[in-house]
């Protein structure tokens, strides 16, 4: 498999399990606005899955279902944190600020990039996170600058993810080897001015963390992705070779 | 000079439509609220069952398809409630009358989705039976219910085609899918023909809503009206309807069948259904989990108003 | 497919289910002795689970792993009382006081039986189940007459469990046929004494219900089995063919 | 005349066994205590990485000897607490320890079960490596500690032989099989190395154990030990060693290996692994949603203490 396969599937991935997990808050969520916004992002990230893991299937003869209901855990390439369990709105606003504020810096440089295919998806997935940021900003001020509970929580939920951001930013071999991917090191002091900025006005402190999480990129996850993956995949698997 | 209620009857009787700022008599703004709030409810407790395949989804097409109709159903919601809310109620109110089970919601909700071709059989029957029920009241007398049903009318007729899609994929399929969309559709076929409600002889409601232009049509009329578009779409996924007495009357060019169970429907709408206390628990769950949250967006907005007075 | 397998699978089914509950009570129990006694009590459940399962699959040339990993939902036959998720403990020990008091009685009966395999099997479950029964039975008088909370909480799990009780004595007609097959009808009343002089004792009071659920003889299970299955069949379904 | 702490030593240097009741100096039951206590908390923090794989073990037969394992451990548990007990601390006391991080458990712990395999990599690995540091423990100088170990060691045996076996069977299976036991061993190899404890230089409480019998072999000897045996049992499973230096000594009949990287195990002693967090949180949470089961065991047996005095 090439190296364009590898980094696709990546991309793909986060978005794949990103949307999982989004898709979850459906008819859980605080309010009915907020159904039909987590439903909006939720589409979004699995639109974006979508088309990464089509181009990156079409690169070596299988399909996005393939790649993404016949791949074990070991194969999977996301961020940890995509895959952590959802816990509390403001673990799903933490969440969404992080991640979202990382893609949208990936993928603005992404659609500037030399494969036509993954500049498309870029550029039409950079509109949709920006809308993404922007919710998750909302949230994590309303829920940093309102009740004592809300503030407590918020704070919570920022500490408890910030020790998996770290892998968002890991550059490796195979992004030194690839001319169209991007190295996501050198994004990381905007992305910490963003994130910060969001938290510093939302009254929270800014999280520490004395340990980074890491694997996702090389398929080692935590314990959670193999129960969404048992979730996601046992219809599929137990009907092999059908068609939907 | 005409009275206020004069105008009212008379708008009635030329078919127009009463508008939030018209007088209306209360029975008339009472039912209203009560089959708009019915209404809005089903759409977000009717994101459940389905919502319940989201994770599951067997292709990420069908996933994306699934999680933009649950989607739409919160919208609908949020459409429905907005005009129940032109009644001078308001949505906090109707959501507690949901939770304490003061208020009902479609009994079709009440049974569990099984398998990967419930879906398909709740797009195909469900919706399809809701569009029934449902295109009337486009020429509905209120005229923000009418407008809001005109915009569920059209995306719902979206949803059912992809629910005939579903089927017609796992008809066309290998034969446990096959089975699988049998076997659903043997499990809705009586829900659905029970979503038109009791058979005229035993409806409470209908004829004061007949006569607010509320109701176009009776139970029987509609439920008639579905089973005559549905048989023949059966036919076409090639899956038979479970139903003994269901035969093709030459002369009247309708289908007979049999009279579902309404003992049945009586029982899941009294409460005692396989998933009435999981849907309202499951609701109510979210709703206080929320609580938090959106004290803590008012108590936000309320400072920003602070600091800008 | 014979009424003898049906019926076996019946009862495997139910102890199989019941296992993969218990089981997740292991590792997060009120206390380590607890720890220890669902242990046991999911591995007698198992046992039995395996006992009956070999026993089905052997009328019909499959494994006990064909029927627990390749069957579908709507084929399994448990009781819906038995894939109910977890809730708290007062839940555990009312369910595990309901169902294991209705398998001592069926197993009681099952062990006279003309069919020799049956009958070694109820034979031998029989002294588990007594000791489940027992177990449950100390927890629910602990817990009716502990605390004020304990006994909100034991009351609230005897009344959310009671409305699955009914189906375990139902009827039908391949019961009608079998000869070796316990009708379970006659049970109630010797269950309901037994159960509710637990209830009695414990100073809870006796729940009442004005709906049963019913469909596991049929395949028509709640909305939690398919999750189940999922978590239990993923690792199977991804190897097919594979021995472990 | 002899004081008590004299008799201590004589039985030290008599190889014989101190009992609860005997004499014994404040560091020999402070260090006693600290490694029972850590002995137990690994048994049952270590129910969880293995406990994740019951729900979704691939056969019967595996599900129902895994769960016994697990249980096995929590059985390990109890033995390993009643003999700290008997040196006067309670099991409640340490565990509230635990849960406030101020006493530690195994950091092999500290590692996800990401597959099947791993079930196998634990049992043939972890146990292997529990079975070396334990088995000179059966013969520790305190009596209900040695005793306790004796008991331990026999299972932890046919746990080790029940993991190879796992291996075994992967090994001869598909290549996907095959390749998941691999990765399981490219995962587990240094950790295990590492649970023999630092290397002799930088090891803290050796000497003193060793001059109290409670420690009989140096972590390097173990760990020496524990190469030895395993690496002609991943010869017979055709797995590979992640360890390019491995090499068979003929001389001395030994393994070279290449150290592991201890900055990682401080690390991960520290809390700095990537299942730290969960364990603990894991534990915890069991332990405070089982307060109130607790405190009405509590409350119903003092009732009937009552009632019987």
């Amino acid at each position: 498999m090439s190296d364009l396969f590898d980094y696709t599937v990546r991309l793909g991935d986060d978005a794949l399990i990103a949307a999982q997990r989004t898709a979850e808050w459906i008819a859980a969520a605080p309010q009915l606005e907020e159904d039909v916004a987590l439903g909006n992002i939720g589409l979004d990230q699995l639109g974006q899955a979508r088309s990464l893991l089509q181009y990156a299937g079409s690169l070596d003869g299988r399909t996005e279902d393939d790649l993404a209901y016949f791949r074990e855990e070991r194969e999977f390439r996301n961020l940890q944190l995509c895959e952590l369990p959802n816990g509390d709105f403001a673990h799903a606003m933490a969440r969404l600020l992080y991640f979202a504020t990382y893609q949208h810096l990936l993928y603005e440089e992404l659609r500037t990039c030399a494969d036509e295919t993954l500049a498309g998806v870029a550029g039409k997935a950079v509109k949709e996170v920006a809308y993404h940021v922007d919710h998750a900003t909302q949230w994590v001020l309303r829920l940093g600058d309102g009740t004592e509970e809300s503030h407590r929580r918020m704070q919570a939920a920022l500490e408890a993810l910030w020790p998996y951001t770290g892998e968002m930013f890991e550059s490796d071999e195979l992004i030194g080897r690839l001319a169209v991917a991007v190295d996501p090191a050198p994004l990381r002091a905007e992305w910490e001015r963003r994130v910060l900025a969001v938290i510093d006005e939302s009254t929270c402190s800014r999280p520490e963390a004395s340990y980074q999480h890491t694997g996702g990129r090389s398929g080692r996850h935590t314990e959670h992705l193999g129960y969404l993956l048992a979730e996601l995949q046992h219809v599929a698997r137990s009907h092999p070779g059908a068609t939907w | 000079m005409l009275t206020r209620m004069d105008s009212f009857q008379a708008t009635i009787d030329a078919d127009g439509r009463i508008e939030p700022r018209d007088a209306m008599p209360e029975g008339y703004r009472k039912t209203l609220i009560r089959q708009i709030a019915q209404h809005a409810h089903s759409e977000i407790i009717g994101m459940q069952p389905e919502g319940n395949w989201i994770s599951r989804a067997p292709s990420l097409r069908r996933k994306a398809i699934l999680m933009a109709k649950v989607q739409d159903e919160a919208g609908h919601g949020l459409y429905l409630y907005a005009a129940a809310e032109t009644l001078g109620v308001d949505r906090a109110e109707l959501l507690d009358l949901l939770h304490a089970g003061r208020q009902k919601y479609s009994s079709i909700f009440n049974y569990p989705t099984l398998t990967w071709a419930d879906i398909g059989a709740i797009g195909w029957l469900v919706d399809g039976a809701a569009i029934v029920n449902q295109v009337p009241l486009c020429r509905c007398s209120y005229g923000p219910y009418a407008r809001a049903m005109v915009r569920v009318c059209k995306e719902e007729s979206f949803h059912q085609r992809q629910g005939f899609e579903i089927l017609h994929t796992l008809c066309n399929g290998t034969p446990g899918q096959k089975a699988m969309a049998q076997d659903a559709l043997d499990r809705w076929w009586w829900p659905s023909l029970m979503m038109f409600g009791p058979p005229d002889a035993a409806s409470t409601h209908s004829e004061q809503s007949m006569a607010w232009g509320i109701k176009r049509h009776s139970n029987d009329e509609l439920r008639q009206r579905f089973v005559d578009m549905t048989v023949p779409q059966a036919d076409i996924l090639g899956l038979r309807v479970p139903d003994d007495g269901l035969v093709y009357d030459d002369a009247t060019g309708h289908y007979t069948f049999t009279e579902p169970d309404y003992a049945e429907l009586y029982e899941v709408v009294k409460g005692n259904g396989p998933c009435n206390e999981k849907r309202l628990a499951h609701r109510v769950k979210a709703h206080e989990d929320g609580a938090w949250v959106r004290e803590a967006a008012a108590a936000y907005a309320a400072k920003r108003q602070e600091a800008v007075a």
